[in-house]
Formats: C-alpha cells, structure tokens, sequence
C-alpha cells in the first residue's frame, strides 16, 4: 500500500497496464509532455513517442485514430483532456464506437478506454465544467465509469484497460489531488458493483464520483446528529448495482440519489425509476435526488456555489426525505 | 507487369471484377425493387473501375474503410457476394448476421474495415488502423475510401494532417463522381480540388481518370508501393460517374438524359472489354465472365432469399460483454 | 382544416413563417432542392438561394452557421437531415447554442430551430435510428420538441420559429406519411402542455413522438377489453407537462411511460422519477417503463421488431401494471 | 493614411491601445496571483499588434468572434476593461454579470461576439454572422480570430470552405504565436502551412509579421477592404510569439530561455516605441501612454476587487425563457 493523490493513482494504474500489455498506447494532446494533469508523466521516456502520442489539436480524429487502432488490435487510452471537448468527437465515440460490434455482428470488439476528466473544477465555467455521464448510461455498447477515490479510479482504470468492450472513464478533476491508498500491483475493480460509504437504515443515499466526498461530508453530519444512513458509491453508473441499492431500499424504505450533474433526466432518475419498478412504489415512503439545477454552470465563485450539491444540501435533502 | 500475358491476365481479372460488382448491385437493386431487401441501399453502377483497380494492388491483410457506397470495395477487397446478399436481406448467414445491412458490411478476414452510413466517417478509422499498424511494425497499409461529398467535412483535414504528421501507411481514395446525394459536387465545394487540398496538408496527391481501370491500377500500384516503402499517405482522386440515382428509390430526374448517356459511354467496363478483345480475347470470353458473374450473383439472392432470419435474440447479442441486457421472452 | 401528410404540415408552417418573417431562413444539405423529404418543395423558387441554402456536407458548419446568423438577428432553421449526423456537430450545439446566453450574461438569444428528423425508418440500422432525445432534456438552455401528428408538428414548428429560445425539433421521421387536419392560418401551439388522446381511470399512460401511434392502437385494444386508460401525448419533453400527469396519476394511481428509445436513462426515467417525487411514492401503486432495450437498432426487421414498442407489447404492460 | 499626420495620429492610437491591452493582461495576472481572479486565465502578451492592428481597420457594426486568449480582441474592438475585469472577476458588473469569466467575454455592443473556451468553436460562428449580415445586405464584415492550433480541426476546412463557396464577407486571422498549449504548432501541423491551407479551399490568404503593428495594420487594411467590397473571404497569417505561458500559472519552462530573451527583442509595443521616438515623438510622450494604460487598468482592478458580487438568483437568470427552472432559495 501507497499513498498517493488520486491522479497518481490513475498514472499508475496506465503504466502498470502499459508495461503489462504493449497493445496499450496512449493518444491525446500534450500526453508526451506528461498531460494536463501529470496523468502520463515520464510515460514517453518510458515507452517511446510511438506508444506515448502528442496529437494535434484534432478531438474527431484522437477518438477515430483510437478506434481505427482498436480495429487491428490495439488497446488506445483515448485521452480527452476536459470532457467537454468530447463534443468534438461524438461522431466517433456514438456511431462508430459504440455500434462497432453490434453494426458488423460482432467481428470486432474495440477495446478502447476514452478518458474524460469532467465536472465542476476551479471556476472554469460553461464550456469546461459538464458532466454529462448519464448520457452515455443511455447508450448502448458502452460501460460508464465514475470512480472517486484514488483506489477506485487505480482499479477500475486498470480493469477499463483489459475490458474488451469501450469503456468511456470519467476522470473526477475535482478530486485529483485528493489522497488515497493503493496496492501494488494494483487490482483490478470489477464494474457495476457498489461501494458502501457508510451504514445505516433511516435512508439509502445513492451517489458516484465528484460528489461522493461531499455527500459523505453531508452523512458525517447526519450521523453526529444520530442520523445513520446508507451510503453507496456507485463506482460505475453502466453497469450499475441495483441489488445492492434495492437491498438497501428494502431495508431503509427511502432513498436519496445524489450527483453533481443536472438533475433533470440524469442517471437519479434511472436509479429512482428502475427501483421504483422493481421493488414496487410501495417499497418506499419517499425517494428523492439533488443535482444541479438545470442551468450551465456559471463561471463565478458567487454563483457556481448555488449549483453545487454541497454537504449543507446534503443533510436538509436527507432530513426533509425522513421527515 | 512487364510480361504481356501477366497484364492479360491482370485485365481479365479487373474485368472479372467489374463485371462481379455490376451483377451484384444490379441484381441487389433488382431484389430491392422487388421489395425483398429492406432499408436504403446505395449502389456504385458506373464507378467500378475504382474498387477493382485499387484493390487488386492490396494484400488481404491491408485494411480498407469504405463509406455508404461500398459493395464495391468489400468484393474488390475478396469478401463473399452471398454472405453481403445475405446481409443486404438481413438474413443470419450474412456478414453482419443482419445488424448492419447495406450500410454497415464489413469482414474483418479480409481487412475490410466496414462500410460506413456517416459521410467521411471512415476516415480516421483508416488513419487508426494505419497507426495501428506501424506501431505493430507491420508492412500492412490502410486505405481509405470516400466520396467527393467528404472532402467537406472536418475529418478530412483533421486525418490528412494526421497522417502526414506520423508519416502513417494509408492511402486515401477519393471517388469523385461530382454529385453528393441530390447536389452537385462543384456547387458545395470552393477552391481547386481535393488533390490541392491533400497538399497543403502534407499528403502526395494526383488524379486519375476513374473509368479507365487500367489508370487506377496503375496509378495504385505506384501509391501502394510508395505508402508501403514508408513514404507517408498519398491520395488518389479518381474521377468517375455515378450512373444510377443517390440510393435504389432515386430516379436522378434532375439530371439531364444526355449528360447520362454520354457517361455510359465511358462505361468502365464496356471501356476494358473494348482493350480486350483489341488484345484479341474473343467476345464469348467476354461473355462468359460476364455470364459468370450474374450468375453467381442470381445465386447469392436465391440463396439470401431463401436464408433463415436470425432468431430474436440475436438482437440482443454482440452488444458488450459487461453489462449487457438479457434476452428476455 | 386541410388534410394534409405530417410532413407536409411541416412544410407548411416553415412556408407560413418564412413568409411572415424575413429574418428567417433555413440552410442544410439538399434544402434547395426541397429537403430530404420534401419538406421545403418550392421554398427556392419562392425565398430565392440566399435564403434557401443547400450547404455542403458539413454539419459542425451548418450548425454554427446557423447560431453565427442568430448572433447578428437572423433565425434560421438548421436543418440536420437525420438526427444521427448532429452527432457531428455537437460542440456547436452542446457548447455554443445551448450556452451561449448564459455564458454571455444574456446578452443573445441564439433563435435557432435545430431540425433533426428520427427515429426508426425503414430499417436505417444503426447510425441512422437513433432516438437520443432525452438527452437534450438533460441539457440546460434548449427547448426538446418532440411532436406525433401533422397539427402538432404544424402548431409547434411555428411556435420554435417564432421562440427567441433555441428549439430542438425532432421530426418523427417514421411518421411523415400520416395525415392529418390542419388550419391556414396555422396557430403556434404552446410548449409544454400535453395532448389527451384518450380518457380513462385504470392507468396513466405518457407518451411522445414516433410512439403516440403505437400506443394509441395498443389504448385502443385495451378499451375493447373493458380497460380504460389515460393516455397523454407530451409532445414537448422540455419543457413537460408535469401537471398533467401528476393529475392523472393522483387519479388513476398508475403509471406508464413509453418511448421509442432505450428505456435506461431515457426520459421516462424523469416522468416516474419527478412523478414519485412531487405525487409521493404513496400515491402510486406502479410506475413502469416500456422503451426499447438497451442495444444499438439491428438493420433486419426480425431483429428490428424485437426493439420497436408495439401495440401488443403496450397491452401486455398496462395489463402487468393493473393486474 | 498619406498624410503623415495623420498616419501619426493612427500609430500613437495603435501603441495606446497594445498598451492598454498589455497593462490590461499584466494587471489581471498579478490579479490572478493575488488570488482575486478564479479560473484559468490565458493571456497574449507579446501579441498585442495583432489585435491591435486589425481592429483599427474595423468598424464598430463589424463583428468579431475571438477564442480563449481574447482579452487584446475585445479592448481592441472597443470593449471597456473595466467591465471586462469585473467579468474576470466573477462580479455582477461584468459584461457577462459574472457567469463567463475570462474565457467568455463578449460585448455585443461593440461587436464583440465572444471569445471561446473551444479551439476553432469561433470559426463556424464567424462565418455565420457573416452570411447573416450578407442577408441583410449590410456591408458589415465579420472577423474571426483563432490561434495556429485551431487549423488542425475540423472546422477549420469546413468554416474557409464554406466561407469560399458562398463568398461571405469574413476575415479569418490565424493569430500564430508557435505553439499550441505545451506543444509546439509545428510539431502537430503537417504541410506547407495555414496560407497554403486556405487557398486550397478557396481563401485568399497571406503571412505577415505580427510583431510589427504597422504591417499588420496594413495588411488588414486591404484585406478589411477587399472584403468589404465583396471579394469574399480573406485569411491572414499574423506570426507572432507568446512571451508567457499557456495560461497564468504555466511558467513555458520547456522553452529555452534564450528563444524567449530574443522574443523580447521583437516586442511589439517596444518596436512601435522606436519608430514613434524616430518620427519624433518625445519619450515622455510615450510614458504617458504607457502610465494612463497602466492606471486605466490598475483602476479597472480596484472597482472590479470591490465590486458587488452577482447575486445567488442571477445563477437561473439567462437560462431560456420557456421551460426554465425558477430559482427558489
Ligand atoms: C455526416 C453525414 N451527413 C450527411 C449524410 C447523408 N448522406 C449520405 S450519402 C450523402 C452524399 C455523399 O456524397 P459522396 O461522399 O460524394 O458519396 P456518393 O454518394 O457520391 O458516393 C449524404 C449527404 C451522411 N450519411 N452523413
Ligand atoms: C476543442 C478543444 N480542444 C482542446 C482545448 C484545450 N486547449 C485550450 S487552448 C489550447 C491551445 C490552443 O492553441 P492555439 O489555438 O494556437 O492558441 P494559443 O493558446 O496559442 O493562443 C488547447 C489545446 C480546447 N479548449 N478546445
Ligand atoms: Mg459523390
Ligand atoms: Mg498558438
């Protein structure tokens, strides 16, 4: 065990599976200079500027060079640098890559990790701050990934790296600096299971990356108020744990989902749907989400605040749910 | 290609070719209008000097991406008629097990990439297996069909630059047959051409008369070498005429008759047949492929006609390994 | 009232305010030529090349193009041809047209219609089906219209022309051929407020677009078998008629929502979820959903046919949600 | 601009406003070291003739669209710096009442239609407000600002295609400063260059030395002109250098000192300095150019520290009219 921030871990995570696998190479802007974040730093020195590629500023083409590698079998980490620049190369990330297998009856499998750091960070307004994961739970022919610890993030990227399907990895920069423990080698995390935060039974709180430290913060809270509730880090929003969130809601009888993400037509929904489905509306006295209005986000500290679930939200959502 | 036998054999087999691709989509158009193949259905009749003359230049482990109009490359590149009829019918036994259709075929053991419903879409999928493979340290190359309609679109330039910036192994087709859809090339598109614009992105371009398969092949054959020998992407723009309307249902009424008619005659194939029996193949030989061709291809429909459906729950597979939705009836 | 097709009601309406407004114009592949399906026939000939625009294939540009315009007065209709290829221009809309008010502190209204025609057709496969509407409801800053009939797509394509507000149109592709009656002049028709199609107790059943048809017949079958349903078109996902259905919800005490398109994390995640929400899980006794699975649109019709809502499956699930 | 007074007059304005823009950027940086500026900040010192020099050829009906680095584009086609520095500020008096921040100024009274947190994302924009004012029969122009990393994406072909085709009243300006982000232009652009790019798709185009004010201004004079009569869309190549990092807290360490030391020798505001000194304009002439920028600015950061913040309801304002979420608090 290690310690190490979570960007780290993610580095780690891309170098172990590098020197494991030589199909591995990385392609995006400034990855030989180390990325944006330090996330492929010393990878060049390492594995050479043919395994380690400094793009053009060419998002349609970083993502279709991906594929096309992925197609004579190799395994691309597309990376994405700000996941809002992925709106540049949704042609190939949605009608190419996610339909690949399906289009041509199964003859080939693109085992391509596209990596997006997104979310709220450091007052970078409109058009650098979305998180727009649920879309892609909406998509078939993808697996979605929303880690927010170090030891998720190292995990699960070293599985999205041997996963033979697309597996788009949402990156929480928010949490980059954030510290955690992992183990070397690093295992990897299986997808669609759960994390449990924290436990209790007055309700089941439902949430995934950037936001899992704050609603755990909110739970904290909770708790020193003698309020114990369930606490579940999704992990991976496709495919998703719904045995685990539906045992849970049986045993609490409420549930609050919570993401960072607008919170009309976002993955709260599905969670909140899908349960309300299976377990039966009478499973439940009340269920609920907080997310972000829906507005974009704004660039000032003044007004970005009031679009951010914060653990103060947290604590009133989950009091006014028991209530 | 010296020997006069060697390019005897070399012009019947391009004729072959041709003559199988024309009976595939005459016969596919004719199975459409019969209300037997479902769904849009683009067919190349009068471009097939293009798919013969490039990829009788390509080994079977040199990929090709293709676009909407592409059964033309997938047989030049040697997949099978009867298993594209299958899929054009969207029958189990066809490439894609009746998943993709027209649009989408593709097989893989051939190298052939996929066709492709998304204008210019194959283009960076071309770019990425080139990439692909010279980091494998293979001599396998990429190439990479489109229409003139492409050369509008963003992934154009965003995959020449690429390519000539790593020196990648792809050769890029452009299949002008001046019309995109309903609208004429000419009308969408400014300044000199696509071989200028190839150029200014670092890219060896020239143009070739994409009727005469003989002036594809040849041209071919030197980019293929080339971009083989590591000398970075070329582009050929291959100028042709698409006979027949933007999908089966399209009459291309807009068109004048005459322009038509004179187009037929540079017919691509009528145009080899003519060098042939000037090099003294007697017409029955001719025949005789060409009788071949619709043959095998009135057997492919038979057969696709007669194909099994894929049972329901073959809908549900092929879609991801984790995290997939049962079948369920 | 003139019978007319759905498209050619939509023909209509552009026509009608082409001719009431000069600012606006409508620029796509094809439209000169009277559009992919005919819904501009006529329109060069009367509004002249500057602006009737037959543009190149060039979709980021002809979205930008358009919101360019808006940004010194014009309204275009920006016409996509099929949903799936604004796959290639989605900064322009994502980033810029759905941001651009906001991020500019309201200093332009980028008046835009964004046409995108979807849905299942004619076996299109893959690239050429797609039904992603929701996730526009999901994004901050454009309307999601989302009609089923010929008054419908008439009354409210002149109510996105005439919006200062940018409007997502999904024409329903698959319904083009069925008529419908329309008025001359034809009346803008208001966002946001549902259509009943038919009354009853036993459920609540909410739908949209391509699949009003399809629900309707299954309504139908289910009313000769005595079961009598509430049935709304919502016609607009966002904004949504969300009185509407609680109402009909708090009366019937059921809930089904259908569409077209995947049912994971599509929209009708968000009628059960806000319904659940607002109403309270007690005052339902199920919510379901019926959409299509979670896979990429197969070409063949046998396999097509698995993917569609019909009539049959609508009967079955009403009948599984009162039994 | 024969009459040397006058020709005088226009370079004391030139310098002022590349003074106001590098007192303008200086100031915000220590701003933003001081903690009282949030968010990424991208500034051009070094680079201020280029937008200096094209927007005295502009008129204030003129449209520009510019990108992330936009601050010299906005004080130079007239926006004020001390709304712009409440907006960099996050405060309600800000041009985009706190909700852009530095990467989204926009003043639309003066023609200023945005700066652009997406590489390129201005390009289509421009040549749509272009075709728009072509519709109203105005002779306004549009102008579009983007860096030598924006000529690798795809808009870049389709925008100049485009612009070509239906000879749009357009001005692109590839503000070229060598490198995009951490990596140098070169080493990502394949091909003979962004001139060459632009005339293959049918613009106009050429090079000029950006770090001299008077050839910018020249050259956008004609080109301003040229399209402005209806020639169609022009393209200048205005080469420049980025003295700073890529944004406020990137040193550039990568580079060597030496490459910077000599950018430096080429300032642009120094060299007007020289040949302003030359035609006999006092030195203390020109410091007091340089001090009322410094203090315009130094004041514009005081009311901007001290200035209201947006209150929490404006966050749902500017939303959409129909369907929009109420705030509640
Ligand atoms: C991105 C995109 N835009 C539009 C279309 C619709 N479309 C299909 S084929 C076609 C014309 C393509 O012209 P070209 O590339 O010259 O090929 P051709 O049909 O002439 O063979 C168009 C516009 C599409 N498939 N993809
Ligand atoms: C589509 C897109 N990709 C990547 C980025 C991240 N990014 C911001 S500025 C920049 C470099 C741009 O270089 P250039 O256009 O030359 O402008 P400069 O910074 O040199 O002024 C990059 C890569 C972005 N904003 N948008
Ligand atoms: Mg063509
Ligand atoms: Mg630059």
């Amino acid at each position: 065990m290690v310690e190490v921030t979570l960007i780290e871990a993610a580095r780690r995570a891309a170098l172990q599976e590098m020197r494991r696998d030589p199909r591995v190479w990385v392609l995006g802007e400034d990855v030989a200079r180390g990325g944006l974040w330090g996330q492929y730093k010393d990878f060049l020195g390492e594995f050479g500027a043919e395994r380690v590629v400094s793009t053009p500023i060419s998002e349609s083409t970083i993502m279709g060079v991906g594929l096309g590698s992925a197609l004579v079998g190799m395994r691309p980490i597309i990376e994405m640098r700000i996941f809002d620049f992925v709106m540049c190369a949704m042609d190939e990330l949605v009608n190419q890559i996610a339909k690949i297998r399906y289009m041509f009856g199964g003859q080939a499998k693109p085992a391509v990790v596209v990596r997006m750091p997104h979310g709220m960070w450091r007052n970078s307004a409109a058009q650098h701050s979305q998180m727009l994961e649920a879309w892609f739970a909406h998509l078939p022919g993808v697996i979605v990934v929303t880690p927010a610890t170090a030891e998720d993030t190292a995990g699960l990227l070293v599985q999205a790296i041997r996963s033979d399907d697309p597996v788009l990895f949402f990156d929480p920069k928010d949490l980059f600096g954030v510290p955690g423990n992992i183990s070397d080698p690093i295992e990897p995390i299986p997808f669609g299971v759960a994390r449990r935060v924290a436990e209790g039974d007055a309700a089941t709180v439902v949430t995934w990356s950037a936001a899992v430290p704050v609603v755990a913060k909110g739970v904290e809270m909770l708790a020193a108020d003698g309020i114990k509730v369930d606490l579940l880090d999704l992990r991976t929003i496709w495919p998703w744990d719904q045995d685990a969130v539906i045992a849970s809601v049986k045993k609490t009888g409420r549930l609050l989902v919570v993401h960072e993400a607008v919170e009309v037509a976002g993955f709260g929904a599905e969670v909140v749907a899908r349960v309300v489905d299976v377990a039966g509306p009478g499973a439940l006295k009340a269920a609920k989400r907080l997310g972000a209005p829906r507005i974009p986000i704004p660039f000032s500290p003044a007004l970005e605040a009031e679009v951010r679930v914060t653990p103060e939200k947290v604590v009133k959502a989950v009091k006014a749910l028991i209530a | 290609m010296s020997d006069p036998g060697d390019n005897l054999r070399r012009l019947t087999d391009l004729y072959a070719t041709m003559a199988r691709i024309r009976a595939f989509e005459e016969t596919a158009l004719a199975a459409h209008k019969a209300g037997e193949i479902p769904g849009p259905l683009h067919v190349s009749i009068g471009q097939e000097a293009v798919a013969a003359g490039i990829c009788i230049n390509l080994r079977i482990d040199d990929r090709i991406t293709s676009n909407h109009r592409g059964h033309g490359h997938a047989i030049a590149k040697g997949a099978e008629p009867k298993r594209m009829m299958a899929e054009l019918y969207g029958r189990a036994s066809g490439y894609c097990r009746g998943k993709g259709g027209s649009m989408h075929i593709a097989d893989f053991s051939v190298g052939m990439l996929g066709a492709n419903g998304v204008v210019a879409g194959g283009i960076p999928i071309a770019v990425g297996a080139a990439q692909g493979l010279k980091l494998q340290k293979s001599d396998a190359i990429a190439v990479c069909m489109f229409g003139d309609g492409a050369i509008n679109r963003g992934p154009f330039l965003e995959g020449l630059n690429w390519a000539a910036l790593f020196k990648l192994p792809v050769l890029f087709v452009c299949e002008d047959n001046g019309v995109a859809a309903f609208t004429r090339a000419d009308s969408v598109t400014a300044g000199p051409g696509v071989t200028e614009r190839a150029k200014a992105l670092g890219v060896a371009a020239i143009t070739v008369d994409g009727n005469n398969v003989m002036a594809v092949d040849g041209a071919a054959s030197e980019a293929v070498a080339a971009v083989r020998r590591g000398e970075g992407p070329h582009l050929l723009h291959v100028r042709t005429y698409r006979i027949t309307g933007h999908t089966s249902t399209d009459p291309a009424a807009w068109r004048p008759a005459e322009e038509v008619d004179e187009a037929r005659t540079r017919d691509p194939i009528k145009r080899l047949g003519a060098v042939l029996a000037e090099r003294g193949v007697a017409p029955a030989e001719l025949d005789k492929i060409i009788d071949a061709a619709k043959a095998e291809m009135a057997s492919a429909r038979t057969q696709a006609n007669a194909a099994a459906w894929p049972a329901p729950g073959v809908a549900f597979e092929d879609v991801q390994d984790t995290g997939a939705v049962a079948w369920s009836k």
